[in-house]
């Protein structure tokens, strides 16, 4: 637990210094100790507040993750821009109650998010294991109905999902 | 290059006449907060793009990641306050 | 060209903003583009070049006075939050815009933007600007010049900020009745 | 790179357009949603994208991919806060239900 807490702690504060030097622009002494102090103090007061359910997280997988995510908004982007320049504006607007096997929370977050950033659905409640979907047509859900999502999500968390 | 950079400005400007449209005359609230966060997004860029325009993006990144912060602010507590009062 | 181009479109925003504000018919929308409106203006101050006087506007202006205001929405009725607007005055109509075109006409006199010679550009401003650093080593001539150069209007300036916070908590603390 | 900047620029304003005239054409508040989502995600990306590589690599490159992933992980949460207030509150979607 305590060395839970402290790793954590670390990792916060070294995100928050990053954050400190890109936004300062100052590399002199004085400012970067002010941020190092500041970044500490924030990370102090604020590591307590965080959820420490931090299951096997793979910061690697997340970097397959990512590019796939975005392969996946510039496609279907490129279908909502179709459907909505289209002159006969062909929707079929539906709510979609899907079922989850993921069990972290922080997971759940990142596949709601992830469900939101993409173009055509968005999440519209989370209760429990249960996503809550508006999608603006049956194309543009395809990728959360058959699963695909979901798994590439267990597989940043190195879970099994089992559809 | 500064010239393309002012048509980007433009048009921007315009894009935001656009979503204002919607936040006057969106039918429900839910329009209006919806029209607002596009907005928002819009002007982020806008700020950065005159960042770049005046060369120095330093300063002008700042407006736009504090501008960011409290639009979230603004749009929790319009949330939250519209699900405790269930409607307007 | 294009400059005066874009600096027309925002003040088109700000216009269609100030007016919207006044003409929709609940207070919750008002206090929206109310937000709106204060960020064109931050918007205005960027491409002024004034990116301080931008970055206040934007914060206070368009995100905490917005919060503000829904916060008092919060403790009003809900009956209370759609406006019932009587018709405006005669006067109004007519004054106003008079008003408009006589501040337009006393624009006129004022000197272009960025002219290098006009009054507050030949006056004090290229001392502060060469001798600030040297004066008080703060890096941003902004901030010298309003918390070294002049201290004590700052100094006033936020006593009396504190004393309306302080009347506003005393007039809204919960008497026990 | 100016090149490869001023295209993503450019490709990054017509998805802000499309993204303005769904807008306008959608009928109803859920599905305004996908379209300033579009607008939020792959336009903006692509315009912030464009504007860091014309500053080229240094720290103003690094500046602007800050507020590109305060895009990135803010809007979803607003549009989502958004949405839900709506759908609580009782704003009915034109859509069908499916399991």
């Amino acid at each position: 637990m305590k060395a839970t807490y402290l790793t954590q702690f670390i990792m916060n504060a070294c995100s928050l210094f990053a954050v400190w030097l890109v936004l300062s622009g100052r590399y002199d002494l004085p400012h970067v100790m002010i941020g190092g102090i500041v970044a500490c103090g924030v990370a102090w007061l604020n590591t307590r507040l965080q959820c420490s359910s931090v299951h096997h997280f793979s910061l690697g997988r997340l970097l397959i993750y990512a590019p796939w995510l975005l392969g996946r908004i510039v496609a279907s982007s490129l279908h909502i821009t179709k459907v909505i320049l289209s002159p006969s504006l062909p929707i079929a607007p539906k709510m979609i109650h899907y079922q989850m096997h993921l069990k972290p929370e922080l997971a759940i977050v990142l596949l709601g998010n992830s469900i939101t950033l993409t173009p055509g659905t968005i999440t519209v409640e989370v209760e429990g294991d249960h996503l809550l979907v508006h999608a603006l047509d049956e194309a543009s859900c395809e990728d959360l109905t058959s699963g695909r999502m979901e798994r590439r999500m267990a597989g940043v968390f190195k879970e099994e999902a089992s559809p | 290059m500064n010239a393309f950079f002012l048509f980007v400005l433009i048009t921007l400007s315009l894009l935001i006449l656009v979503y204002l449209y919607r936040v006057i005359q969106g039918p429900t609230v839910f329009d209006r907060v919806l029209g607002l966060n596009g907005m928002s997004t819009k002007a982020i860029i806008l700020v950065v793009v005159m960042g770049t325009v005046f060369d120095r993006v330093d300063m002008f990144v700042d407006i736009s990641t504090g501008y960011a912060l409290l639009n979230l602010v603004g749009a929790f507590a319009v949330a939250k306050f519209l699900e405790q009062r269930g409607g307007l | 060209m294009t400059y005066a181009i874009n600096i027309a479109l925002l003040l088109l925003l700000i216009v269609t903003a100030a007016s919207a504000t006044f003409l929709v018919k609940e207070l919750m929308s008002s206090v929206f583009i109310l937000g709106s409106y204060s960020f064109f203006l931050a918007l205005v101050w960027a491409w002024l070049g004034a990116v301080d006087v931008a970055f206040v506007e934007a914060v206070i202006g368009a995100g905490l006075a917005t919060v503000l205001f829904l916060v008092t929405l919060f403790d009003t009725a809900p009956k209370d939050s759609r406006l019932r607007r009587p018709p405006p005055p005669l006067a109004g109509v007519l004054g106003l815009p008079l008003l408009g075109v006589l501040l337009l006409f006393a624009a006129n006199d004022l000197p272009s933007l960025g002219d290098p010679s006009s009054p507050p550009n030949v006056h004090i401003s290229p001392y502060y600007l060469q001798q600030s650093y040297a004066d008080t080593l703060t890096p941003n001539v902004v901030t010298s010049v309003l918390m070294d150069y002049r201290g004590f209007d700052t100094l006033i300036e936020t006593v009396v900020i504190f004393t309306a916070g302080i009347a506003c908590a005393l007039l809204l603390k919960e008497t026990k009745s | 790179m100016d090149i490869l900047a001023v295209v993503l620029i450019v490709i990054g304003l017509f998805f802000l357009t499309v993204g303005a005239i769904g807008m306008l054409r959608l009928p109803d508040v859920f599905t305004r949603s996908h379209a300033v989502s579009l607008t939020d995600s792959l336009g903006a990306f692509c315009l912030l994208m464009g504007l860091a590589l014309y500053q080229g690599v240094g720290i103003n490159m690094l500046k602007i991919l800050v507020v590109l992933a305060l895009l990135f992980l803010l809007n979803p949460v607003i549009a989502h806060a958004t949405i839900r207030a709506a759908y609580r509150v009782g704003v009915k979607p034109k859509a069908e239900e499916h399991p």
